[in-house]
């Protein structure tokens, strides 16, 4: 069959010319936000297009709230014919939820499904598309009507333009609707409409027993699991008052600092593609791609097995090979790194806008976090962040190089595991953990004990909120086409935001 | 030789017809538009009839002489100033009073 | 007959000239190695989007929107008729050769302000307001350029330019015009840095946002027909156009294009998309008082030195 | 065929052209259309230019009024609402309107109805519309309901909207007057015709007359421009210390 799966290198050049083209935009509901960067980049045959009506296939990533359906099903009946959706999910936080997530099986009937959160899957599966069935979009219902109000005082007698974006953009990761009201090509004001990508994972949370609540902090913010695990697994071991050892507590800090760098990365394939700056796309594309590649066979367990409670941590595997991939991955990063504090052209689009002062940051509660960094370093626009972004990564790679040189040096410490006492102590705890966006904060209340066993109280301090609270503050006033730059550049995390 | 044709081809008076008519359209567009930019466009209609009479003539009263063309160019040239600060003046009046509809616009007598 | 083959020969020329430009892009992006890829992509797409539904959205101005691609690849088309190809290879061969392709160039943007303002959006209001802006900004910096060459050749004929090279090429003492001409017809074609008005970010999609099927499908061929008659004409006023040695002068016309075309693809992809402002501060602040520089030195050097003649 | 027969073929539609779309920029609802009407006018045009053996001319005619008209079209959709699509042009479709007026809006004739108690609800209602712009982009007009608005309503919005003033049949009765006059006098008029064809290269003749004879003309053109631009820059130029919002956009942006 022509077109399915890979066409290999001997296939000849008619049946090139015949292979099928699919042009996908994809829906994410707030956990594929690196997924879909990713698969931006792997298949000349698979684009990534703007807008639905260059498309032909939709890629949805679960989970998607009920919230986010009339988007949906808006995009889904903007593709022109043919038209083919696939469903990429499977995440197990459906099982507990309280709060109704979108049933899309039963919206797309004749959808596909992936249940694996992996590029190679969906490859393997798009390019038979066309053997499919067609969807037929559900027609849609009554759209409910915001209000915007809009300033008074103008100085052309023009009426301003209200600009409605997303909720399905591609400026920070997951769903969020902005409403520009624009003099023309500047901002006058912004209205946040949040609450696509809710969950309610303290709901959950609070339902859940201690077992099942360490598989849903993990999903505190899909894109950064083991932080979000990690600041549960602190507070439990911390209520227990178990200390963990060095060993152990090592090899969490680097899987964190990993992590983060990560992140930092598809956050910038992401950023550059917005800036359509090819250079830095594909310089951070390779990044990003070679440090995944090198994490998933880093440790001899993966992390979601051992950053459990009263669990040791596992060695790291063919030390030397990695450690001089590593080595290769740091020294690209420090290019990296010299190229966006030095680029002329990258400045000319990043410098001076965006401008967050340390007081205003203050005001509305932020004293951490790349973004506060780049304020107290730097001038605080977009290319300060940029660069303390990039120069985060370099020491957090620093910091995993060292370390795990040192755990490649000296053999595992501790074997022993711990039988995991799920007995937890009535008391209330707060611990946190620096995640790629900011500090994560978990208070935890354990005031009695109840079937299931779980917490009686959640309390997540979220970096990306106070982020959002300064964006009508810190978009008025900007240029159009600056005010998407802005909003990417805070790196802002949905599901984080709406919980 | 014909004002109607000239080698088989239209002659002088077609495109003087096609002038006059235009000249007309023109002329009814300035009186009765209400809004100062529909004003000038027809003004520029009235112009352009104007042009192509003056071209008509050149081609069949004095190819030979291409004076006729620099005066199209000229007038041309003038057209576009005077489209220019028509603009301006009505963007003034419009952001004065947040419409250009002349039948308003009785201040600028005074 | 001939008045029906010079069209069909001019149009033929045009798409396998397009298909090219497709090829040089694709080659950019996904590197030399995939060669064969870069050479079946562009066509794979095309007839991706041939089966494609053309769809017209609900609320837009039928008759514009419906035309607009048309109208747009008349235009190219028409603008093709004054390249030479070749020493008597020409369509069209006015006195003002020239002067026709200049003029010709601001139809293109009617285009697409129609197509964008056709469909019954606000981003598409936004990116007609872009485009338009951009028409008054590079019609100057453009024309300034061209006149370098012709000030040289005392014509407007294209042919005629393309004969005076025959000793020199004019780039080697106009490098400035051409670096002038090379930016305003990245500007012109709507090409990367400067593509804010069909921009996917923040007007998602802008003019196109609404196009599908075939009708996108024509756009970005004139689209890239554009781009590849504006390197044609760069050939022509600075390169000496069919001119080179054993060669014919098809063969050399078409292997300058495809080489000046590849190498501003390239220096353009190191920038990333500039804001509208930014852009027409370029032309304004930079082009424009660089383009009457060019002008003053080309005139000093074409009265003093002989080799200018 | 001979070369006459189609040379007469393209005279009779390229004038075709010119007059119904000149006409058609008079009679359309909208803006953008008007400009693109008048900008396909001076095309055609062109295209007579060249029949007449004028091809400098024609370019010139292009290149002028292409770009010119664009532009005067951007101000008009700035100053007369028009936010794109078929909305202006679908208006009089939609609002189910008859008679006379069927082409284009016009100023009601005859006195305006008496007022109602509400008759100051209208403001409102528009202002509602500007409103509640939250629609991904678009208009739709059907949920305008023209049915429900009382005479005076239908009159204030009437005036609001009107293309033309009162005078349209006056102006349209003078048109054709001086479009007739003009005919006649063409038709009496003896012209002195020259049956030679122009033979020389224009752009080189044109060129050399414009620096020689019509030099101080040229030069005057020139300055005619330094001035126009200084002007149009005083005219059009923001004045940000002393901005006179007017009353009426003052309330159109409040929340009802």
């Amino acid at each position: 069959m022509i077109g399915s799966g890979k066409s290999g290198a001997r296939s000849g050049l008619s049946s090139r010319v015949r292979r099928r083209v699919y042009r996908y935009i994809g829906i994410d509901g707030g956990a594929g936000a690196t997924l879909l960067a990713d698969l931006a980049g792997r298949n000349p045959y698979l684009q990534e297009v703007p807008v639905p009506r260059h498309a032909d296939l939709l890629l949805i990533v679960e989970p998607i709230s009920q919230k986010l359906v009339p988007a949906v099903i808006t995009v889904a009946r903007a593709i022109p014919y043919p038209v083919r959706v696939l469903i990429v999910g499977g995440t197990d936080t459906t099982s507990f939820t309280d709060v109704p997530l979108a049933n899309l099986d039963a919206l797309f009937p004749e959808a596909q499904r992936v249940s694996a959160f992996s590029c190679e899957q969906i490859l393997q599966t798009v390019f038979d598309a066309h053997e499919w069935l067609d969807i037929h979009p559900p027609a849609l219902s009554e759209l409910e009507e915001t209000i915007i109000q809009l300033p008074t005082a103008r100085e052309l007698a023009t009426e301003p333009a209200v600009l409605s974006l997303g909720p399905l953009q591609a400026f920070t990761s997951g769903p969020l609707r902005l409403f520009l009201v624009c003099d023309g090509e500047q901002v006058l004001s912004t209205q946040v409409e949040t609450g696509y990508a809710s969950r309610g994972i303290n709901h959950m949370l609070v339902q859940a027993d201690w077992q099942q609540g360490l598989r849903l902090a993990r999903q505190f913010d899909p894109l950064t699991p083991i932080a979000g695990q990690l600041v549960y697994v602190d507070a439990l071991e911390h209520l227990q008052g178990w200390q963990p050892s060095i060993h152990v507590y090592r090899c969490r800090a680097l899987a964190l600092a990993l992590e983060r760098v990560q992140n930092t990365f598809w956050w910038l394939v992401r950023f550059a593609r917005l800036l359509a700056d090819s250079v830095l796309t594909q310089h951070s594309y390779q990044l990003a791609r070679d440090l995944a590649a090198l994490c998933s066979q880093l440790w001899q367990r993966p992390p979601e097995e051992w950053i459990l409670p009263h669990h040791s941590a596992p060695g790291v595997r063919e030390s030397k090979n990695t450690l001089a991939q590593l080595q290769r991955v740091l020294r690209s990063t420090a290019a990296l790194q010299r190229y966006v504090e030095r680029k002329r052209g990258l400045a000319l689009r990043s410098r001076g806008i965006g401008i967050l002062t340390v007081a205003q940051l203050k005001r509305s509660g932020i004293g951490q976090g790349p973004v506060y960094n780049a304020s107290e370093h730097g001038r605080g626009d977009v290319q300060s962040r940029l660069v303390i972004r990039a120069r985060d990564a370099v020491r957090d790679l620093q910091f995993a190089y060292d370390g795990i040189a040192e755990l490649a040096a000296q053999p595992e410490l501790d074997t022993d595991i711990q039988a995991v006492s799920w007995d937890i102590p009535i008391g209330e705890t707060r611990t946190e953990v620096v995640g790629p966006r900011g500090t994560i904060e978990l208070h935890l209340y354990h005031r009695e004990r109840k079937e299931p066993d779980g917490p009686t109280q959640v309390v997540w301090k979220r970096p990306s909120v106070p982020l959002l609270m300064l964006l009508p503050e810190l978009l008025a006033g900007q240029k159009l086409a600056d005010a998407e730059v802005i909003l990417a550049s805070l790196d802002i995390a949905m599901v984080e935001v709406d919980g | 030789m014909s004002w109607f044709t000239s080698s088989g081809g239209p002659g002088l008076l077609p495109y003087l017809l096609v002038g006059a008519i235009l000249f007309g359209i023109g002329v009814t567009g300035v009186l009765s538009q209400r809004n100062s930019l529909m004003i000038l466009m027809s003004i520029e209609i009235i112009i352009n009839a104007a042009i192509l009479t003056l071209v008509a003539f050149w081609r069949f009263v004095r190819p030979d002489q291409f004076d006729a063309q620099v005066f199209v160019i000229i007038i041309v040239t003038i057209a576009a100033v005077e489209m220019a600060s028509g603009l301006g003046l009505v963007l003034m009046v419009f952001r004065q009073r947040g419409n250009a509809n002349v039948d308003e616009a009785k201040e600028l007598k005074q | 007959m001939s008045v029906f083959i010079t069209p069909l020969f001019v149009v033929c020329v045009l798409l396998v000239g397009t298909y090219f430009i497709a090829v040089i892009e694709q080659l950019l992006r996904l590197g030399l190695r995939s060669i064969g890829i870069a050479l079946t992509l562009p066509l794979a797409n095309a007839i991706r989007l041939l089966y494609q539904e053309d769809l017209t959205p609900r609320g837009a101005d039928f008759f514009l929107f419906r035309s607009a691609p048309f109208i747009a690849l008349a235009v190219v088309s028409l603008v093709a008729l004054v390249i030479p190809l070749g020493p008597t290879l020409i369509a069209f061969n006015p006195s003002i050769g020239l002067f026709y392709f200049i003029v010709l160039l601001s139809p293109f943007v009617v285009a697409i302000t129609n197509a964008a303002w056709s469909q019954n959006s606000k981003e598409g209001l936004f990116a007609t307001f872009r485009a338009a802006a951009y028409l008054i900004s590079y019609e100057v910096p453009i024309g300034f350029a061209a006149i370098g060459p012709v000030m040289a050749t005392q014509s407007l004929s294209t042919q005629r330019i393309v004969e005076v090279q025959a000793g020199l090429w004019f780039v080697v003492w106009q490098p400035l015009g051409l670096a002038i001409y090379l930016i305003a017809a990245l500007f012109v074609s709507f090409r990367h840095p400067f593509d804010s008005a069909l921009a996917g970010s923040e007007l998602e999609g802008g003019a196109f946002a609404e196009y599908s099927g075939g009708r996108l499908l024509l756009f970005k061929i004139a689209l890239a027909a554009l781009f590849l008659l504006l390197m044609a004409m760069g050939v022509v006023l600075f390169f000496g156009g069919w001119q080179g040695p054993v060669l014919p002068g098809p063969l050399w016309f078409a292997l300058k294009t495809f080489a000046l075309s590849a190498l501003v693809l390239w220096l353009a992809h190191f920038f990333p998309r500039l804001r509208h402002d930014q852009m027409l501060t370029l032309s304004w602040k930079i082009l424009l008082p660089a383009s009457l520089l060019n002008i003053t030195l080309v005139g000093i050097l074409t009265l003093t030195i002989p080799v200018g003649r | 065929m001979s070369s006459g027969l189609i040379e007469w073929l393209i005279f009779l539609s390229l004038a075709m052209i010119a007059i119904v779309t000149a006409a058609g920029m008079i009679i359309t609802m909208s803006m953008y259309r008007a400009g693109l009407a008048l900008m396909a006018s001076f095309v055609a045009l062109a295209g007579l230019f060249i029949l007449l053996n004028a091809d400098l001319l024609a370019a010139i005619q292009v290149m002028m009024n292409v770009g010119g008209m664009l532009v005067m079209v951007l101000f008009m959709v700035m100053m007369m609402m028009d936010p794109g699509g078929e909305m202006m042009w679908g208006m009089k479709r939609d609002m189910h309107m008859r008679g006379p007026g069927a082409l284009s809006m016009h100023m009601p004739s005859g006195p305006p109805p008496p007022e109602e108690q509400e008759g100051q609800l209208d403001a409102g209602a528009m202002s509602d519309m500007d409103v509640q712009e939250t629609e991904v982009g678009g208009h739709d007009m059907s949920d305008m309901e023209m049915g429900s608005m009382t005479p005076r309503q239908n009159y204030t919005m009437m005036v609001d909207m009107a293309m033309s003033t009162a005078q349209l049949p006056w102006a349209i009765v003078l048109g054709v007057v001086s479009a007739l006059l003009l005919v006649i006098l063409l038709i009496l008029t003896p012209w002195p015709l020259a049956g030679i064809a122009p033979t020389q290269d224009a752009s080189r003749v044109v060129g050399e007359l414009l620096l020689s004879r019509y030099m101080i003309a040229f030069e005057g053109a020139a300055l005619l421009i330094l001035a126009g631009i200084a002007g149009a820059v005083l005219l059009a130029k923001r004045e940000r210390s002393r901005v006179q919002t007017p009353p009426e956009t003052k309330q159109r942006g409040e929340q009802p």
